[in-house]
Protein backbone atom coordinates (compact mmCIF):
# COMPACT_ATOMS: atom_id res chain seq x y z
CA UNK A 1 0.00 0.00 0.00
CA UNK A 2 1.23 3.21 -0.33
CA UNK A 3 1.60 5.96 2.46
CA UNK A 4 2.04 9.88 2.26
CA UNK A 5 4.89 11.23 4.59
CA UNK A 6 4.16 14.21 6.03
CA UNK A 7 7.66 16.02 6.97
CA UNK A 8 7.85 19.17 8.65
CA UNK A 9 10.47 21.69 10.48
CA UNK A 10 13.73 19.77 11.18
CA UNK A 11 12.52 16.50 9.98
CA UNK A 12 11.47 17.64 6.45
CA UNK A 13 15.22 19.96 5.92
CA UNK A 14 16.98 16.26 6.74
CA UNK A 15 14.46 14.61 4.37
CA UNK A 16 15.04 17.68 1.68
CA UNK A 17 11.07 17.16 1.11
CA UNK A 18 7.95 18.06 2.63
CA UNK A 19 6.55 15.43 1.33
CA UNK A 20 7.35 11.49 -0.21
CA UNK A 21 4.95 8.72 -1.11
CA UNK A 22 6.51 5.29 -0.06
CA UNK A 23 5.13 1.69 -1.08
CA UNK A 24 4.81 0.01 2.23
CA UNK A 25 3.18 -3.40 3.55
CA UNK A 26 -0.30 -3.46 4.11
CA UNK A 27 -0.67 -3.23 7.98
CA UNK A 28 2.42 -1.23 8.47
CA UNK A 29 2.30 0.84 11.78
CA UNK A 30 2.76 4.31 11.76
CA UNK A 31 5.84 3.48 14.09
CA UNK A 32 7.34 0.95 11.43
CA UNK A 33 6.85 3.71 8.54
CA UNK A 34 9.11 6.55 10.61
CA UNK A 35 11.26 3.64 11.47
CA UNK A 36 12.46 3.06 7.63
CA UNK A 37 12.67 6.86 7.04
CA UNK A 38 14.61 7.09 10.38
CA UNK A 39 16.81 4.68 9.28
CA UNK A 40 17.28 6.14 5.48
CA UNK A 41 18.36 9.56 7.13
CA UNK A 42 20.28 8.67 9.91
CA UNK A 43 20.55 12.29 10.71
CA UNK A 44 16.72 11.87 11.98
CA UNK A 45 17.86 9.99 14.92
CA UNK A 46 18.99 13.21 17.01
CA UNK A 47 15.28 14.30 17.19
CA UNK A 48 13.32 10.73 16.84
CA UNK A 49 12.84 10.44 20.78
CA UNK A 50 10.77 13.86 20.67
CA UNK A 51 9.14 13.20 17.41
CA UNK A 52 5.12 12.85 17.33
CA UNK A 53 4.01 11.48 14.82
CA UNK A 54 -0.05 11.94 12.95
CA UNK A 55 -2.31 9.78 10.90
CA UNK A 56 -4.79 12.27 8.75
CA UNK A 57 -3.98 15.31 10.83
CA UNK A 58 -4.78 13.34 14.16
CA UNK A 59 -2.04 12.15 16.86
CA UNK A 60 -1.53 8.60 16.86
CA UNK A 61 0.71 6.35 18.68
CA UNK A 62 3.68 4.33 17.12
CA UNK A 63 1.18 1.03 16.95
CA UNK A 64 -0.94 2.62 14.31
CA UNK A 65 -1.92 0.94 11.87
CA UNK A 66 -2.07 2.25 8.86
CA UNK A 67 -4.16 2.19 5.57
CA UNK A 68 -3.93 2.60 1.86
CA UNK A 69 -3.62 6.09 0.81
CA UNK A 70 -3.07 7.57 4.60
CA UNK A 71 -1.02 10.77 5.31
CA UNK A 72 1.83 10.24 7.96
CA UNK A 73 2.70 13.62 9.66
CA UNK A 74 5.93 13.20 11.01
CA UNK A 75 6.23 16.31 14.10
CA UNK A 76 9.05 17.80 15.80
CA UNK A 77 8.25 19.34 18.88
CA UNK A 78 6.34 22.26 18.40
CA UNK A 79 7.37 25.88 18.24
CA UNK A 80 4.00 28.38 17.25
CA UNK A 81 3.11 31.15 19.29
CA UNK B 1 -14.69 32.53 15.84
CA UNK B 2 -12.00 33.11 13.29
CA UNK B 3 -9.39 30.45 12.96
CA UNK B 4 -6.73 31.30 10.39
CA UNK B 5 -2.97 30.98 9.30
CA UNK B 6 -1.85 32.89 6.96
CA UNK B 7 1.25 34.65 5.09
CA UNK B 8 -0.12 38.15 5.34
CA UNK B 9 0.44 40.59 8.44
CA UNK B 10 -1.80 40.00 11.11
CA UNK B 11 -4.67 42.73 11.54
CA UNK B 12 -5.43 42.68 15.53
CA UNK B 13 -8.56 45.31 14.54
CA UNK B 14 -10.22 42.98 12.67
CA UNK B 15 -10.28 39.81 14.86
CA UNK B 16 -11.88 42.39 17.68
CA UNK B 17 -14.24 43.04 15.08
CA UNK B 18 -15.08 39.36 13.94
CA UNK B 19 -15.73 38.72 18.34
CA UNK B 20 -17.28 42.04 19.74
CA UNK B 21 -21.17 42.05 19.89
CA UNK B 22 -23.34 44.63 21.87
CA UNK B 23 -23.29 42.07 25.00
CA UNK B 24 -19.59 41.93 25.75
CA UNK B 25 -17.85 44.64 27.93
CA UNK B 26 -14.62 43.35 27.53
CA UNK B 27 -12.32 42.68 24.90
CA UNK B 28 -9.03 41.10 25.92
CA UNK B 29 -6.20 40.81 22.95
CA UNK B 30 -2.42 38.71 23.13
CA UNK B 31 0.04 39.37 20.14
CA UNK B 32 3.42 37.18 20.27
CA UNK B 33 5.83 39.30 18.89
CA UNK B 34 9.21 38.14 17.10
CA UNK B 35 11.70 39.87 19.64
CA UNK B 36 15.29 40.43 19.44
CA UNK B 37 16.41 37.78 21.81
CA UNK B 38 14.76 35.02 21.77
CA UNK B 39 14.44 31.72 23.71
CA UNK B 40 17.87 31.60 23.49
CA UNK B 41 20.04 34.07 24.16
CA UNK B 42 21.75 35.09 20.78
CA UNK B 43 20.12 37.85 19.16
CA UNK B 44 17.91 37.44 15.94
CA UNK B 45 16.71 39.49 13.09
CA UNK B 46 14.04 37.14 12.34
CA UNK B 47 11.72 34.00 12.83
CA UNK B 48 10.30 31.90 10.25
CA UNK B 49 7.33 29.83 11.23
CA UNK B 50 5.57 26.62 9.41
CA UNK B 51 2.70 25.00 9.95
CA UNK B 52 0.36 21.63 9.26
CA UNK B 53 -2.99 23.62 8.07
CA UNK B 54 -5.21 20.60 8.04
CA UNK B 55 -4.17 20.06 11.60
CA UNK B 56 -3.10 23.39 13.33
CA UNK B 57 -6.86 25.06 12.16
CA UNK B 58 -9.03 21.99 13.78
CA UNK B 59 -6.56 22.66 16.84
CA UNK B 60 -6.93 25.97 16.72
CA UNK B 61 -10.41 25.49 16.73
CA UNK B 62 -10.85 23.21 19.53
CA UNK B 63 -8.67 25.39 22.08
CA UNK B 64 -11.16 28.34 20.81
CA UNK B 65 -14.16 26.52 21.80
CA UNK B 66 -12.73 25.16 24.83
CA UNK B 67 -11.99 28.82 26.09
CA UNK B 68 -15.10 29.91 25.13
CA UNK B 69 -16.94 28.08 27.96
CA UNK B 70 -13.90 27.09 30.25
CA UNK B 71 -14.29 30.33 32.15
CA UNK B 72 -17.49 31.95 31.46
CA UNK B 73 -19.41 32.98 28.13
CA UNK B 74 -16.54 34.36 25.76
CA UNK B 75 -16.02 34.39 21.75
CA UNK B 76 -12.64 33.98 20.43
CA UNK B 77 -10.61 34.54 17.37
CA UNK B 78 -7.22 33.31 16.66
CA UNK B 79 -4.36 33.70 13.65
CA UNK B 80 -1.17 32.65 13.31
CA UNK B 81 1.44 34.11 10.70
CA UNK B 82 3.79 31.97 8.79
CA UNK B 83 6.44 32.43 6.81
CA UNK B 84 9.31 35.19 7.51
CA UNK B 85 9.09 37.50 10.29
CA UNK B 86 10.94 40.48 11.24
CA UNK B 87 11.91 41.47 14.41
CA UNK B 88 7.89 43.51 15.64
CA UNK B 89 6.01 41.49 13.86
CA UNK B 90 3.15 40.26 15.52
CA UNK B 91 3.14 35.73 15.00
CA UNK B 92 0.17 35.28 16.49
CA UNK B 93 -2.78 37.12 17.82
CA UNK B 94 -5.28 35.68 20.17
CA UNK B 95 -8.70 38.12 20.54
CA UNK B 96 -11.58 37.78 23.31
CA UNK B 97 -14.45 39.59 23.36
CA UNK B 98 -16.84 38.55 27.03
CA UNK B 99 -19.50 40.46 29.22
CA UNK B 100 -17.48 40.63 31.94
CA UNK B 101 -13.05 41.30 32.31
CA UNK B 102 -12.04 38.28 33.99
CA UNK B 103 -13.32 35.90 31.82
CA UNK B 104 -12.19 37.48 28.87
CA UNK B 105 -8.58 37.53 30.53
CA UNK B 106 -8.34 33.85 31.22
CA UNK B 107 -9.61 32.70 27.89
CA UNK B 108 -7.16 34.55 26.43
CA UNK B 109 -4.36 33.62 28.46
CA UNK B 110 -5.41 29.63 27.92
CA UNK B 111 -5.65 30.02 24.33
CA UNK B 112 -1.85 31.20 23.78
CA UNK B 113 -0.89 28.31 26.63
CA UNK B 114 -2.80 25.72 24.58
CA UNK B 115 -1.51 26.82 21.14
CA UNK B 116 2.02 26.38 22.27
CA UNK B 117 1.69 23.13 23.55
CA UNK B 118 -1.05 21.51 20.79
CA UNK B 119 -0.79 23.71 17.82
CA UNK B 120 1.42 21.87 14.93
CA UNK B 121 3.70 24.85 13.95
CA UNK B 122 7.25 25.30 13.77
CA UNK B 123 9.64 28.54 14.33
CA UNK B 124 13.39 28.92 13.43
CA UNK B 125 15.54 31.17 14.65
CA UNK B 126 17.41 33.31 12.03
CA UNK B 127 20.35 34.93 14.48
CA UNK B 128 22.51 38.22 13.59
CA UNK B 129 25.54 35.53 12.81
CA UNK B 130 23.82 33.86 10.04
CA UNK B 131 23.30 30.86 11.79
CA UNK B 132 19.99 29.53 12.57
CA UNK B 133 17.85 26.29 14.44
CA UNK B 134 14.39 25.22 15.38
CA UNK B 135 13.34 26.15 18.44
CA UNK B 136 10.22 24.21 20.60
CA UNK B 137 8.33 25.38 22.86
CA UNK B 138 9.78 24.86 26.84
CA UNK B 139 7.40 22.53 27.88
CA UNK B 140 5.18 24.36 30.37
CA UNK B 141 6.14 25.26 34.23
CA UNK C 1 4.44 55.50 28.85
CA UNK C 2 1.32 56.97 27.60
CA UNK C 3 -1.05 58.31 29.55
CA UNK C 4 -4.15 60.54 28.02
CA UNK C 5 -7.60 61.50 28.69
CA UNK C 6 -9.85 62.28 25.40
CA UNK C 7 -12.42 62.83 23.68
CA UNK C 8 -11.77 60.84 20.76
CA UNK C 9 -12.22 57.42 19.68
CA UNK C 10 -9.76 55.08 20.98
CA UNK C 11 -6.71 53.91 19.05
CA UNK C 12 -5.19 50.19 20.24
CA UNK C 13 -3.08 50.45 17.60
CA UNK C 14 -0.95 53.54 18.41
CA UNK C 15 -0.99 52.67 21.86
CA UNK C 16 0.11 49.57 21.22
CA UNK C 17 3.17 51.09 18.90
CA UNK C 18 3.56 53.54 21.97
CA UNK C 19 4.83 50.40 24.49
CA UNK C 20 6.59 47.84 21.90
CA UNK C 21 9.86 47.36 21.96
CA UNK C 22 12.39 45.03 20.13
CA UNK C 23 12.62 43.37 24.30
CA UNK C 24 9.54 42.36 24.17
CA UNK C 25 7.80 39.00 22.85
CA UNK C 26 4.19 39.90 24.42
CA UNK C 27 1.48 42.44 23.91
CA UNK C 28 -1.66 42.01 26.26
CA UNK C 29 -4.07 44.72 25.14
CA UNK C 30 -7.32 45.49 27.09
CA UNK C 31 -10.57 47.52 26.00
CA UNK C 32 -13.65 47.99 27.92
CA UNK C 33 -16.42 48.82 25.75
CA UNK C 34 -20.07 50.02 26.04
CA UNK C 35 -22.16 46.86 26.37
CA UNK C 36 -26.25 46.96 25.77
CA UNK C 37 -26.89 45.66 29.48
CA UNK C 38 -24.67 47.75 31.76
CA UNK C 39 -24.22 46.42 35.44
CA UNK C 40 -27.79 47.10 36.26
CA UNK C 41 -29.94 45.28 33.96
CA UNK C 42 -31.75 47.93 31.97
CA UNK C 43 -30.73 48.00 28.24
CA UNK C 44 -28.27 51.15 27.86
CA UNK C 45 -27.88 52.98 24.32
CA UNK C 46 -24.95 54.94 25.95
CA UNK C 47 -22.65 55.92 28.36
CA UNK C 48 -21.25 59.36 29.20
CA UNK C 49 -17.85 59.69 31.03
CA UNK C 50 -16.80 62.79 32.89
CA UNK C 51 -13.23 63.04 34.25
CA UNK C 52 -10.98 65.22 36.64
CA UNK C 53 -7.89 65.36 34.29
CA UNK C 54 -6.05 67.03 36.85
CA UNK C 55 -5.57 64.62 39.44
CA UNK C 56 -6.88 61.31 36.75
CA UNK C 57 -4.02 61.80 34.50
CA UNK C 58 -1.11 61.41 37.64
CA UNK C 59 -3.37 58.47 38.80
CA UNK C 60 -3.26 56.74 35.74
CA UNK C 61 0.49 57.25 35.90
CA UNK C 62 1.39 55.77 38.91
CA UNK C 63 -0.77 52.54 38.12
CA UNK C 64 1.34 52.31 34.79
CA UNK C 65 4.30 52.74 37.07
CA UNK C 66 3.59 50.47 39.70
CA UNK C 67 2.29 47.52 37.04
CA UNK C 68 5.88 48.05 35.08
CA UNK C 69 7.91 46.67 38.15
CA UNK C 70 5.18 44.20 40.15
CA UNK C 71 5.48 41.77 38.27
CA UNK C 72 8.85 41.95 36.14
CA UNK C 73 9.81 44.34 33.49
CA UNK C 74 6.78 45.76 31.27
CA UNK C 75 5.61 49.05 29.69
CA UNK C 76 2.12 50.41 29.93
CA UNK C 77 0.27 52.99 28.14
CA UNK C 78 -3.42 53.72 29.48
CA UNK C 79 -6.15 55.58 27.72
CA UNK C 80 -9.32 56.63 28.81
CA UNK C 81 -12.19 58.49 26.31
CA UNK C 82 -14.36 60.85 27.72
CA UNK C 83 -17.93 62.68 26.46
CA UNK C 84 -20.67 60.36 25.04
CA UNK C 85 -19.61 56.80 23.84
CA UNK C 86 -22.69 54.88 22.06
CA UNK C 87 -23.02 50.78 21.55
CA UNK C 88 -20.04 49.20 21.02
CA UNK C 89 -16.90 51.97 21.67
CA UNK C 90 -13.99 51.93 23.84
CA UNK C 91 -13.85 53.46 26.69
CA UNK C 92 -10.87 52.58 28.01
CA UNK C 93 -7.84 50.76 26.72
CA UNK C 94 -4.62 49.54 28.43
CA UNK C 95 -1.58 48.35 26.08
CA UNK C 96 1.08 46.17 27.73
CA UNK C 97 4.29 44.92 26.52
CA UNK C 98 6.86 42.42 28.26
CA UNK C 99 9.80 40.35 27.16
CA UNK C 100 7.19 37.18 28.15
CA UNK C 101 3.33 36.96 28.40
CA UNK C 102 3.12 36.10 32.05
CA UNK C 103 4.33 39.67 33.20
CA UNK C 104 2.18 41.40 30.47
CA UNK C 105 -1.15 39.39 31.32
CA UNK C 106 -0.83 40.01 34.69
CA UNK C 107 0.17 44.04 34.12
CA UNK C 108 -2.59 44.49 32.29
CA UNK C 109 -5.27 43.07 34.46
CA UNK C 110 -3.61 44.69 37.52
CA UNK C 111 -3.47 48.80 35.47
CA UNK C 112 -7.39 47.88 34.86
CA UNK C 113 -8.38 46.71 38.17
CA UNK C 114 -6.61 49.63 39.70
CA UNK C 115 -7.96 52.15 37.06
CA UNK C 116 -11.65 50.75 38.02
CA UNK C 117 -10.92 51.67 41.42
CA UNK C 118 -8.64 54.69 41.73
CA UNK C 119 -9.36 56.85 39.00
CA UNK C 120 -11.76 60.13 38.90
CA UNK C 121 -13.77 59.25 36.48
CA UNK C 122 -17.71 58.93 36.32
CA UNK C 123 -20.06 57.30 34.40
CA UNK C 124 -23.47 57.78 33.70
CA UNK C 125 -25.80 55.18 31.46
CA UNK C 126 -28.50 56.56 29.27
CA UNK C 127 -31.30 53.76 29.27
CA UNK C 128 -33.20 53.22 26.34
CA UNK C 129 -36.04 54.85 28.24
CA UNK C 130 -34.75 57.86 28.18
CA UNK C 131 -33.46 57.39 32.17
CA UNK C 132 -30.32 58.62 32.54
CA UNK C 133 -28.22 57.37 36.32
CA UNK C 134 -24.66 57.93 37.20
CA UNK C 135 -23.13 54.22 37.96
CA UNK C 136 -20.30 53.88 40.18
CA UNK C 137 -18.07 51.00 40.05
CA UNK C 138 -18.75 47.79 42.46
CA UNK C 139 -16.41 47.19 44.84
CA UNK C 140 -13.39 44.72 44.32
CA UNK C 141 -14.91 41.04 45.59
CA UNK D 1 -9.73 83.57 52.06
CA UNK D 2 -11.38 82.10 48.72
CA UNK D 3 -11.35 78.63 47.99
CA UNK D 4 -12.36 76.96 44.39
CA UNK D 5 -15.05 73.86 44.27
CA UNK D 6 -14.60 71.43 41.89
CA UNK D 7 -17.80 69.34 41.22
CA UNK D 8 -18.64 66.28 39.47
CA UNK D 9 -20.95 63.52 37.68
CA UNK D 10 -23.75 63.73 40.75
CA UNK D 11 -22.78 66.40 42.71
CA UNK D 12 -22.19 68.61 39.59
CA UNK D 13 -25.65 68.20 38.54
CA UNK D 14 -27.05 69.07 41.69
CA UNK D 15 -25.09 71.99 42.62
CA UNK D 16 -25.80 73.01 38.64
CA UNK D 17 -22.57 73.68 38.28
CA UNK D 18 -18.71 72.39 37.56
CA UNK D 19 -16.82 75.18 39.85
CA UNK D 20 -17.82 77.49 42.13
CA UNK D 21 -15.83 79.87 44.06
CA UNK D 22 -16.45 80.64 47.89
CA UNK D 23 -15.20 82.61 50.54
CA UNK D 24 -14.32 80.51 53.81
CA UNK D 25 -13.02 81.92 57.03
CA UNK D 26 -9.14 81.26 57.55
CA UNK D 27 -8.42 77.51 58.40
CA UNK D 28 -11.37 76.57 57.23
CA UNK D 29 -11.83 72.50 56.73
CA UNK D 30 -12.14 70.64 53.47
CA UNK D 31 -15.39 68.80 55.50
CA UNK D 32 -16.19 72.21 56.33
CA UNK D 33 -16.43 73.65 53.22
CA UNK D 34 -18.48 70.52 51.82
CA UNK D 35 -20.95 70.70 54.83
CA UNK D 36 -21.11 74.39 53.48
CA UNK D 37 -22.66 72.51 50.53
CA UNK D 38 -24.55 70.02 51.13
CA UNK D 39 -26.61 72.29 53.15
CA UNK D 40 -27.06 74.66 50.91
CA UNK D 41 -28.01 71.51 48.17
CA UNK D 42 -29.88 68.87 50.64
CA UNK D 43 -30.07 66.75 47.42
CA UNK D 44 -26.43 66.34 48.19
CA UNK D 45 -27.11 64.18 51.59
CA UNK D 46 -28.18 61.21 49.82
CA UNK D 47 -24.77 61.06 47.78
CA UNK D 48 -22.22 62.91 50.98
CA UNK D 49 -21.42 59.35 52.96
CA UNK D 50 -19.92 57.87 50.05
CA UNK D 51 -17.96 61.39 48.41
CA UNK D 52 -14.62 61.73 48.79
CA UNK D 53 -12.56 65.12 48.86
CA UNK D 54 -9.56 66.30 47.21
CA UNK D 55 -7.30 68.99 47.87
CA UNK D 56 -5.33 70.48 44.87
CA UNK D 57 -5.90 66.73 42.95
CA UNK D 58 -4.54 65.10 46.20
CA UNK D 59 -7.36 63.13 48.36
CA UNK D 60 -7.55 64.55 52.09
CA UNK D 61 -9.74 63.95 54.78
CA UNK D 62 -12.36 65.85 55.96
CA UNK D 63 -9.76 67.43 59.14
CA UNK D 64 -7.50 68.96 56.35
CA UNK D 65 -7.01 72.24 56.59
CA UNK D 66 -7.29 74.24 53.10
CA UNK D 67 -5.42 77.61 52.17
CA UNK D 68 -6.25 80.64 50.11
CA UNK D 69 -6.58 79.69 46.30
CA UNK D 70 -7.13 75.67 47.34
CA UNK D 71 -9.17 73.79 45.03
CA UNK D 72 -11.24 71.37 46.77
CA UNK D 73 -12.99 68.65 44.59
CA UNK D 74 -15.45 66.66 45.53
CA UNK D 75 -16.11 62.97 44.39
CA UNK D 76 -18.61 60.88 44.42
CA UNK D 77 -17.63 57.13 43.81
CA UNK D 78 -15.56 56.27 40.65
CA UNK D 79 -17.19 54.79 37.55
CA UNK D 80 -14.10 54.88 34.98
CA UNK D 81 -13.13 51.69 33.15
Amino acid sequence: MRVRILAFAGVREIVGAAQRTVEVPAGATAGRVWDDLAREFPRLSEIARSTRLARNGALVERDAALQDGDELAVMPPFGGG
Amino acid sequence: MKYEITREPLALESLIEAVRTDACGAVVAFLGVVRELGDGDQPVDGLSYEAYPAMALPEMRAIGEEASHKFGEARLAIAHRIGDLRLGEASVAVAVAAPHRGVAFDACEYAIDQLKERVPIWKKEHFRSGEARWRPNAPRP
